[in-house]
């Protein structure tokens, strides 16, 4: 258990492995977003109340479910970082973070184009909105909290402390929400909420998640990657590895 | 192994001195050191009482930094009567929340100085090397810090509320919501001033990362007023009010101690 | 032997940088242990360590020889340090200061003993008739000498001292250092940093860094 | 299929601006971030050759 903990720590097996799994996850990413926009945009039937506006929700709830799952990942990183001091984890929190951030935005922003036709405005103070926004925020603190400390093991650390308090405080927060909304807005009518959804519509809705996953966590891989090649700039099998490649042809680093 | 940082290491005394007098219990009659070994005496309550005091005195002996917080809330609530209007119907729905988002800011504004000082001068330091729990010490410092700024604010509200035309009968409410809701607010503001201690300008970055934090308290606190104002029940916000506080009493002096750890390291 | 601090293997990497490595101490009663080093060879540091401030390291600690996490507390309790910074509140007289480090250990620094305790140490120090009066107005040497004036009224068998001569005149540093030798001499034991010329008489065993 | 032809898919029954802005947006945020991993990630090697050409024509042996 220790050996493959520590063994999972080290960067210099991570970037190998992680050279091997990275295009599975690509290639799975790429078809899943390719079918499921597909079927989403033109196959799956028009909402009976909303229209083809409906059609958002293929890129609002992925990025919703994405943004809330990158944080908890997140935070879930800094705790393994934290209690076995795997840098790894850390450097995977860090990529993570602006990803994590992009997605909040893509949740929101989406959810106030579909406010346009459903509500007749752009912004309602409606509770997975503000959640949401609240959510960025969450994000832009842990980020700037990051950036703010000139030691980067400084920083390293006080990111994992804010994004684990974070997430102990995002069900609350999510649960203060949704009681403050339904106490101001009783039975108006929520964007994704719906008693029955034909599988030709939520079919669609699942291969979408799942291609949102698998593009994070292909991204993920690949800049973690990076992000270990710039730590570990100055150790040895860095640099073999970049001698290495130069004997070669300077054939681009694989992907 | 190495300590990690998130777990508070120093358990409680009664723990340790059987283990290790047994350690050193052979040497102590070889040679008697005038230097002498000292078991950990506990003594917990003392070292926060004494921490508790001196806080207390030091504030105390500049008043200016603890009114300001209080000028400050009575401030900004006189701006929104000029900047919205005057009309007492009006202000009177939207006094529980603005009473509410100005004495969050008003208790904002104090907690940058919460671990400052000692940073500067070095007594930070000192009271992580202190064979006592850091959390338990840190908490004696954010009651202070509560107990100058939060319930000052709250004892304030309801001469404020006057001034916002807020209905009668809920001024006991708005008093009880905010003297709970600020310890919260203390607690978890905390958390984020000890992340922050160690930067130069980490005034404005404190605000980002603990406003958000703050939203549940805001909820069921400013709730808590206007279900009294509309006559409902307010023993259901009351409650929730102080779940949040057993909540993070409970759980933000580990995050507060371990954030103090990362910032004296910095 | 009585008390002793022990680090194996220690290595410290500061944002990939790296200040020691593999380095092996053991500092006994009796000593007066000096590091030394040029500006930046991580002396603070590896004092921050050895005093449990620090957990940026590799390698492990022993106190007496048990693993320094699990003694922690009785490795507090035996500790004094002294940072770069004095670690005194300006807002309260050098009574009262001393009266939080005295209370921090546990000891209850009420009724007439603790309050005699601490004049004496003041007294020790120099600073007679300086004890009620706010340290914000004392000198930065004055603030110092308060500082040290917690080396006689909490009596710690391991002393570290970062840079303990800083700001203290001629007289000042003489009392000191009869006061480190002493100190090794009782079976305490000093572990210090200082760009100060030690006196040549004094027995110290030097540790180079960097 | 929903539409009955592509002229229809692109109107998307007179909700075109939204869906399409929601949709792209996205679109562009994904490409975008994809874009930025790529080009750090090749600078960031870039920078690792060009330091390791340094060290090796210091010690004299240029592969």
């Amino acid at each position: 258990m220790w050996a493959f903990i520590h063994k999972l720590g080290s960067p210099k097996w991570f970037y190998g492995i992680s050279a091997k799994l990275q295009p599975w996850f690509w290639a799975a990413a790429a078809l899943l977003l390719i079918t499921g926009s597909l079927w989403g945009l033109a196959f799956a039937p028009a909402d009976y109340q909303q229209g083809n506006s409906f059609r958002i929700i293929y890129v609002h709830v992925p990025a919703a479910f994405l943004a809330q799952s990158i944080f908890i990942s997140m935070a879930v990183s800094g705790l393994v970082f934290m209690v076995w001091k795997i840098k790894v984890a850390d450097m995977a929190a860090a990529v993570m973070a602006p990803l994590g951030a992009a997605m909040t935005f893509v949740a929101l922003f989406s959810g106030a184009v579909w406010g346009v036709p459903t509500w007749g405005t752009w912004w309602m103070w409606d509770a997975r909105l503000t959640s949401m926004l609240i959510l960025l925020f969450l994000y832009l603190g842990v980020i700037a909290l990051r950036g703010a400390f000139t030691s980067r093991d400084s920083a390293s650390r006080a990111a994992s402390v804010l994004a684990m308090v974070g997430v102990i405080n995002i069900p609350i927060i999510k649960y203060s929400v949704d009681w403050w909304y339904t106490l101001h807005q009783p039975a108006s009518f929520t964007l994704t909420s719906r008693p029955t959804m034909p599988t030709e519509m939520w079919l669609p809705l699942v291969i979408m998640v799942l291609g949102f996953y698998s593009f994070f966590i292909a991204l993920t891989l690949m800049r973690t990657r990076s992000e270990i090649l710039r730590r570990e700039a100055s150790k040895r099998w860095v640099q073999e590895l970049v001698n290495g490649q130069m004997m070669k042809v300077p054939a681009e680093e694989t992907r | 192994m190495q300590e990690t940082g998130l777990q508070e290491t120093g358990s409680h005394s009664s723990s340790h001195s059987s283990s290790s007098s047994s350690l050193y219990g052979a040497d102590a009659t070889a040679d008697v050191l005038p230097v002498p070994l000292l078991e950990h005496k506990g003594g917990l309550m003392i070292a926060v009482k004494a921490t508790l005091v001196r806080d207390l005195t030091l504030l105390l002996r500049r008043r200016g930094e603890v009114l300001n917080p209080l000028v400050f809330f009575a401030l900004v609530i006189t701006l929104f009567p000029i900047a919205i209007s005057p009309d007492p119907e009006l202000l009177a729905t939207i006094a529980p929340g603005l009473l509410w988002v100005a004495a969050l800011l008003a208790a904002l504004l104090s907690l940058d100085s919460l671990f400052r000082s000692d940073y500067d001068d070095g007594s930070l330091e000192q009271l992580l090397l202190a064979p006592q729990p850091l959390a338990a010490l840190s908490v004696a410092k954010v009651a202070v810090h509560w107990l100058l700024t939060g319930l000052p604010l709250a004892l304030m509200a309801p001469l404020l509320g006057i001034m916002l035309a807020l209905p009668v009968g809920s001024y006991a409410v708005l008093a009880l919501s905010l003297a709970l809701g600020t310890a919260s607010l203390s607690l978890i503001g905390a958390i984020g001033a000890a992340l922050t201690v160690g930067l130069a300008r980490g005034g404005v970055l404190l605000s980002l990362l603990v406003l958000p934090l703050y939203i549940p308290v805001l909820i069921f606190g400013a709730g808590a007023v206007q279900a009294a104002i509309l006559g409902d029940g307010v023993s259901a916000h009351l409650a929730i009010l102080g779940a949040l506080l057993a909540a993070s009493l409970m759980s933000a002096p580990w995050a507060i101690a371990a954030s103090l750890r990362i910032s004296i390291n910095g | 032997m009585s008390l002793c601090l022990q680090a194996r293997k220690l290595s410290c990497e500061r944002d990939d940088r790296s200040l020691f490595k593999g380095l092996d101490l053991d500092i006994r009663s009796g000593e007066i242990v000096r590091i030394e080093g040029p500006n930046g060879s991580g002396k603070t540091s590896l004092l921050k360590i050895l005093s449990g401030q620090l957990s940026d390291y590799e390698g492990e600690l022993f106190w007496n020889g048990a693993a320094m996490k699990s003694v922690r507390e009785h490795f507090l309790a035996n500790l004094l340090y002294l940072g770069h910074a004095p670690g005194i509140k300006s807002g309260l007289s050098p009574l009262e200061n001393l009266a939080w480090y005295q209370a921090l250990s546990g000891e209850s620094s009420e009724g007439k003993g603790g309050e005699e305790q601490r004049l004496e140490a003041l007294e020790q120090v120099g600073l007679a008739g300086f004890e009620d009066i706010p340290a914000g107005q004392l000198s930065a040497g004055q603030q110092r000498r308060v500082a040290l004036a917690r080396l006689t009224l909490t009596p710690r068998a391991l002393w570290v001292l970062d840079e303990p001569f800083t700001a203290i005149d001629r007289h000042g540093v003489a009392a000191l250092e009869r006061q480190l030798i002493e100190h090794a001499q009782a079976g305490g034991c000093v572990l210090v940093t200082t760009h100060h010329e030690l006196a040549a008489s004094t027995p110290i065993r030097r540790i180079a860094l960097g | 299929m929903a539409f009955a032809s592509f002229s229809e898919f692109l109107a998307m029954g007179g909700h075109a601006p939204y869906v399409w802005s929601a949709w792209g947006v996205t679109a562009l945020l994904l490409v975008a971030t994809v874009w930025h991993a790529r080009v750090e990630q090749r600078q960031l090697i870039k920078g690792l050759k060009r330091r390791a050409r340094r060290a090796n024509s210091l010690k004299g042996n240029t592969p």
